[in-house]
């Protein structure tokens, strides 16, 4: 593996603040995304995991500038040559998304892209597929009509959507929601990016349906060199998809390894707990359940003790809720727990 | 074995629409039993929630019921007066919806609206209501102070609660829950599931459990029901399903399934997408996208085996009997 | 609530500095020297001419204007009437504004009761030719040339079956000798009309809490009340053929405006409860069992209530500001027959005071039906 | 999975391929559109005014003498009396001037369209740019405008058109102007913007946005043309309303128009026939009806597009 990075992560933030009253001055800030740092290798597909108001799709989304970090610094590795045509400036071989604007924002985008969740409202009813698949090459200003219009065969083809042509002029409710999202695999895929987030893109489809897009996604990214920041809930399709899990809770990140070694030797008291909550498909398989008090709050103003502590089944008083959250530390083997306990 | 509380016979159901009709339900057949939890498994489409919604007959007006019976009591539900139903529903047979979010009356305090339904059905009334739908609600592991409240002061793991505890304040035979917990977070779902089957077996309910995810079915129930396309495909023990499926398709599902118990075993992929309910394939329904099929497949409609006693399952080439 | 109340307050009166704001700018925008037209003006008195130069400072520059035209707005002081010389303006839209006030009301409230339940017939009978005849009737009406179907209710009820009279507010021959003017018997009936809303509401309230059978009726027992409370002051008293004479004159207009608005409503609540229908807790309530009428009436109905209301703003607004049509065919002196006689006219004060109190009319609808929205949601009541 | 290489794509201009799928949308829509009797009855109305529109002209050039039948400046010296009951050489008989009524009706037709249409035009262009913009910028923009549309909204309409053709003495175009204007930049422009925001929440407007789209091709390609439909309906809408106050203004004579169906009526009432109408109800019923029908037409129109743009009144 290199250990050259693609993606580097350092103190990434995402607060938004809470209005309250017309005229009041806010003071109130969710704190969605806080100090988190991860790394990606190329071709490496890091799992983000957590339950829903964890801070993870606002991580996805601040990775491709959809939002602006509040403080941290989101590095992407970029060619010297690239780098110059398109008027970037380095730092090491690397570009500070955080702080790209307009022009370099737009160029930056060539080599990121995204897929969302929802196939049904991801796609504007009112275009073509054609039109869909080839937006970014449009907006991007790549190629002429006709050398779009064969890309776009081209990328319809890879994603198994065959013969092309008798889906380019579809509209997107004429197609399945599998077929859809094989769509908007095509479009994230189309200007050949290097680093691909995708928000939990698998998990309104049926099972039977389900499999074959995550196979195709992971065909494509072997095939083109893509690196996936994998965003989803559901550990199991992230046991398949990723290489890498980290979980996030309240917008930290609380454990990070390896993907069999998190699954199977699980050692923050967050990801036990969300762990022995999963559903097994197996009814001869009873599970020993952790259980936790209370349910997930929104993190406004949180405490700068351990986030997890209010429900912690082993915190210890004094301890826990006295220092400050604790860090992300290397317990060995790249296996990564915040934890003051482990 | 105890006699069945609810017997669906040869239950067939088609939506009229623009383009045609759709065979949402077709010839599905099952018993349920005092006490038991049968689950009900199945992608989008393939019938399951409509086979609930004929079971109450809450079904839109371009619904009609082609066929079939369900027997409760030695009544056919599919035959009574509209009047007569009503009575059935919620007092006999109660059910809890998949959107939580949108099965509370957003304009009515919670507690009233369980009340409703008790007055309703002459359960209790005033004050008696009251305190039966506090008793409710701490049963299902609520404040009973949350009942003076709206909906929109509820988390969504509350308002599942509250329709738990809605659902069970007539005291129902029959409880249908469809897809309870889809769009909580896994721990809610575990606590939820937990308690909605402490109940079951504390009130002796027999229980249908609806889901598209076959590891919350493993978990709950005691017999399973594949659907596919609007037919059911297979039926039997939870164990039967998973360690002995006989329908093609029942075995692909569970390959296709990713799990994060055991070793990580490949993944297969079913090709295809879900048929078109407007002009269903003929013969076995999954026959376009199963790897075993052969000609007999897209010809006949196959007819159920018995493999096991309660076990029964619809095709031509059934797991383990690979050259017959 | 309070602090929803408060801010929709704030922006009330702000929104109608603005429009005061507007009023003045549009008087001034207009072409030709403004000083002249008032001084021009042949109803006036020339030394009434003079004072009113020196009132207005008619021969400062515009900005000075506004801050006098202002000062004397919130003061009260509208200047005197041109055409009703030496009346000053307030004292006429003192006398009239209640009589706009009550035949739209009464029209309103009518016409929505009316269109709300056709409407919840409509959504219940989708797509029969009833609906499609009610519809195309609905719209007809709703979007009938005002002033010309006035026109043939006068022409059929008036002149042809003389059931009512052609219009006017009271009958003259009838008045001659009566002991006390019209104004003061319209404000008695005012005031018996708001007893009577205030029993209704009391006997609602108290009949709700009663165990069910009752509780069904509430509604009739509170409207039976509400006419005790409004007929019983009247019984004994010598006033009351004076106060049926401005009744009978009541009866045509209101009928009008009624069946002219009634589909607004008609229509939104079909749509409104259509909408409403797909939602789950509409399942949800016949699941559990609930007679289709409950479900209707009471889950379906009240939900579907909630944009009604808000358009409740939009008829009130519209009916204040049809009056002008209505009340000049129907010659009732209210309001719209003031502005459209002084804009005719040219008497600039009674036209710009009759216009800033139309404006202000819309205004206190849209925070009166703010509020009825507020009690109705309680997503918006507890926040 | 196939290799992309071998891929052969059938060139069919761009164009040709959008137009056919154009008519394709067209066909859809319009069979959801006739579906509801509603909204045929209305067009049915709305054509038969734009042949008689469409006839007058014509009419003019080939069988009516101008100088009996125009409608502004003609007399008829060979009846005597006027206002005369309709006969054979007066379909609808005269007015009180002497004037053919059927004609005066044919030939306000077509100004009544016109500045329906230009009104309608008006309002909707400046409803659809304005609730686009704030919904998509937010902010100061919005606010401002949304405080516009709250004081628009509730100034009192008829009485605004009536004080400012008293002041301004208006024609045809300005009060066409006017109208566009001040409904375009009240209900209308919440309405559109409110259908805007849900757009802009959508996920793919965020698709654009990673795509490298900036904030014009996300306005132009992605939020106008989902709201163009909606905008089509309110110009439905619109166009009542400003053929209706046309008629209000022309009925008080408050306006500068040399004819219109509010004229009509008008000069009726001048003349002192209005309440005689069983006697003379060729001078007030046909521009009463006209009047009417047209603005009902359109808005059953409206109503009926409303259930083809709003799935969720849909039936099925």
């Amino acid at each position: 593996m290199s250990f050259q990075p693609l993606v580097k992560v350092e103190g990434l933030k995402k607060y938004f603040p809470v209005s309250k009253g017309l005229f009041r001055k806010t003071h109130d800030y969710i704190h969605a995304v806080d100090d988190v740092s991860f790394s990606i290798q190329p071709r490496e597909s890091l799992g983000l995991v957590g339950e829903s108001g964890c801070g993870k799709t606002t991580t996805g989304k601040l990775l491709v500038r959809l939002l602006t970090p509040t403080a941290g610094r989101i590095f992407f590795r970029m060619e010297e040559e690239e780098a110059r045509e398109e008027g970037v400036r380095l730092e090491d071989g690397y570009v500070d998304v955080a702080t790209l604007k307009g022009r370099a924002l737009k160029n930056f985008r060539r080599h990121v892209q995204m897929i969302f969740q929802d196939p049904y409202e991801s796609m504007n009813p009112r275009l073509t597929i054609y039109d869909i698949v080839a937006e970014p090459m449009a907006v991007q200003g790549i190629g002429s009509v006709m050398e779009r219009e064969q890309r776009v065969a081209e990328m319809l083809q890879h994603v198994g959507l065959t013969p092309p042509e008798s889906f380019m002029f579809r509209y997107p409710h004429e197609l399945s929601g599998g077929q859809r999202q094989r769509v908007a695999i095509a479009r994230a895929l189309i200007i050949n990016p290097t680093f691909v987030i995708a928000d939990e893109p698998t998990s309104m489809l049926d099972v039977s349906v389900r499999t074959g897009v995550m196979q195709l996604m992971q065909d494509l990214a072997d095939r083109f060199g893509i690196s996936y920041l994998y965003i989803t809930h559901d550990l199991a399709v992230a046991r398949y998809m990723c290489d890498k899990i980290a979980v996030m809770y309240l917008g930290k990140i609380v454990e990070m390894a390896e993907t069999e070694e998190l699954l199977h030797h699980p050692l923050h008291p967050y990801t036990k707990a969300l762990l022995s909550a999963v559903p097994i498909p197996d009814p001869t398989y009873k599970r020993e359940v952790i259980e936790i008090r209370g349910s997930v709050s929104t993190p406004i103003n949180p405490p700068s003790y351990c986030r997890f502590y209010n429900r912690c089944p082993v915190a210890k008083e004094g301890l826990c809720n006295v220092q400050e959250h604790p860090p992300l530390e290397d317990k060995g083997g790249g296996h990564y727990v915040a934890c003051h306990l482990v | 074995m105890r006699e069945p509380v609810l017997s669906v016979e040869h239950l067939t159901m088609h939506y009229s629409t623009r383009k045609g009709d759709v065979h949402a339900v077709d010839d599905v057949s099952f018993e349920l039993h005092p006490g038991e939890v049968l689950g009900v498994v199945g992608e989008s489409g393939s019938g399951k929630s409509s086979v609930a919604f004929t079971l109450m007959r809450l079904l839109p007006e371009n619904a009609h019921i082609k066929g079939g019976h369900v027997w409760m009591n030695g009544v056919d539900l599919l035959t009574l007066p509209e009047d007569e139903m009503r009575r059935y529903r919620w007092k006999r047979i109660a059910m809890i919806f998949q959107a939580a979010m949108n099965t509370l009356n957003p304009v009515y305090k919670v507690g009233d609206q369980i009340i409703e339904a008790m007055e309703t059905h002459g359960v209790a009334y005033g004050e008696a209501a009251r305190k039966r739908v506090a008793e409710l609600f701490e049963m299902v592991g609520l404040d009973p102070a949350l009942m003076d409240r709206y909906p929109h002061e509820y988390s969504g793991g509350m308002r599942q609660r509250a329709i738990i505890a809605m659902a069970l304040s007539c005291d129902p035979d029959v409880l249908i829950a469809d897809e309870p917990t889809t769009a909580l977070d896994v721990i809610v779902q575990h606590r939820i599931l937990k308690n909605l089957l402490q109940l079951q077996k504390r009130l002796d309910m027999a229980m249908i459990y609806i889901t598209h995810d076959i590891a919350v079915v493993a978990e709950v129930s005691t017999r399973i029901a594949v659907m596919y396309a609007g037919r059911l495909v297979e039926i039997g023990s939870t164990e039967d399903i998973f360690l002995r499926p006989k329908h093609r398709y029942t075995e692909a599902l569970l390959q296709a399934f990713p799990s994060i118990h055991g070793e990580k075993k490949t993944l297969l992929t079913i090709p295809g997408e879900l048929p078109n309910l407007l002009n269903p394939p003929r013969g076995c329904r999954f026959h376009p996208r199963c790897a075993f099929a052969t000609e007999i497949c897209k010809e006949r409609e196959p007819e159920y085996r018995t493999f096991n006693p309660g076990h029964l399952a619809a095709c031509w080439h059934p797991v383990g009997e690979e050259n017959a | 609530m309070t602090r929803y109340v408060l801010r929709r307050l704030v922006q009330i009166v702000i929104t109608f500095f603005l429009f005061q704001t507007l009023t003045f700018f549009l008087l001034y925008a207009q072409p030709g020297d403004i000083a002249n037209q008032y001084l021009l003006n042949p109803n006036l008195p020339p030394d009434a001419a003079e004072r009113l130069r020196q009132e207005l400072g008619l021969d400062k520059p515009p900005h000075l204007q506004y801050i006098q035209y202002m000062k004397n707005f919130l003061t009260g002081n509208l200047g005197v009437s041109f055409t009703n010389y030496p009346r000053p303006v307030i004292d006429i839209i003192k006398e009239r504004l209640p009589r706009t006030l009550v035949l739209f009301f009464t029209a309103t409230i009518i016409s929505f009761y009316v269109g709300f339940a056709l409407g919840k017939v409509l959504a219940w009978r989708r797509g029969g030719l009833f609906e499609y005849g009610v519809t195309v009737v609905g719209v007809t009406l709703y979007t009938v040339f005002t002033p010309w179907f006035a026109l043939m209710m006068i022409w059929l009820f008036a002149y042809k079956l003389n059931l009512f009279p052609t219009g006017k507010f009271v009958t003259p021959t009838l008045w001659q000798n009566a002991p006390v003017d019209a104004n003061t018997v319209f404000g008695r009936m005012i005031y018996t009309g708001i007893l009577g809303s205030v029993v209704a509401f009391v006997v609602y309230l108290l009949v709700r809490r009663l165990p069910p059978p009752t509780r069904n009726m509430s509604g009739i027992l509170a409207v039976l009340a509400g006419l005790l409370g409004m007929v019983i002051p009247w019984v004994q008293s010598p006033l009351a053929r004076y106060a049926v004479d401005i009744l009978w004159h009541m009866v045509l207009p209101i009928l009008t405006l009624t069946l002219i608005s009634f589909a607004g409503t008609m229509l939104l609540t079909r749509n409104s409860l259509l909408e409403t229908m797909r939602e789950d807790f509409i399942l949800a309530a016949r699941a559990k069992g609930l007679p289709e009428k409950v479900v209707r009436d009471k889950h379906a109905a009240r939900t579907a209530l909630l944009p009604v209301v808000t358009s409740l703003v939009f008829s009130l607004a519209f009916a204040i500001d049809g009056g002008v049509i209505t009340e000049t065919m129907f010659s009732w002196p209210g309001m719209g027959l003031t502005l459209l006689n002084a804009v005719v006219q040219e008497d600039i004060p009674l036209a710009m005071g009759a216009f800033s109190f139309t404006g202000i009319l819309a205004l206190l609808a849209h925070l009166a039906a703010d509020l009825l929205y507020a009690y109705l949601d309680p997503r918006i009541r507890y926040s | 999975m196939s290799d992309a290489s071998s891929v052969t794509v059938i060139h069919r201009p761009l164009w040709r391929v959008r137009l056919e799928l154009f008519w394709k949308s067209v066909r859809t829509n319009w069979a959801l559109f006739i579906e509801n009797p509603i909204g045929v009855i209305g067009l049915a109305i709305i054509l038969f005014f734009a042949l008689m529109a469409v006839l007058h002209p014509i009419l003019m050039k080939t069988v009516w003498d101008p100088t009996v039948y125009d409608p502004i400046t003609g007399y008829d010296f060979e009846i005597l009396r006027h206002p005369a009951p309709p006969s054979a050489r007066h379909l609808l008989g005269t007015d009180p001037l002497g004037r053919d009524v059927l004609s005066q009706l044919m030939y306000s037709t077509q100004t009544e369209f016109i500045l329906g249409v230009v009104a309608a035009l008006i309002t909707v262009t400046i409803g659809t740019l304005i609730g686009a913009l704030s919904a998509y910028y937010g902010g100061v923009i919005d606010t401002l405008f949304m405080r516009l549309a709250d004081l628009v909204i509730m100034l009192p309409f008829i009485s605004i058109l009536i004080v400012l053709s008293a002041l301004f003495k208006l024609n045809m175009l300005k009060l066409a102007l006017v109208i566009g204007i001040l409904s375009g930049f009240g209900g209308v422009t919440v309405i559109i913007k409110s259908q805007a925001l849900s757009i802009k929440v959508k996920p793919y407007i965020e698709a654009a946005r990673v795509a490298g789209g900036g904030d014009w091709h996300i306005i132009v390609v992605h939020f106008i043309p989902n709201l163009l439909p909606l905008s089509f309906l309110y110009m439905m809408f619109t166009v009542t309303s400003a053929i209706f106050s046309e008629a209000v203004l022309s009925f008080f004579g408050l306006i500068n128009i040399r004819m219109s169906w509010g004229i009509m009526i008008h000069t009726t009432q001048t003349a002192g026939y209005l309440l005689n109408v069983g006697q003379y109800w060729w001078l007030v019923i046909p521009a009463g009806l006209a009047i009417t029908l047209l603005c009902s037409a359109f808005y059953l129109v409206g109503r009926a597009l409303d259930e083809v743009v709003n799935p969720r009144l849909r039936r099925r």
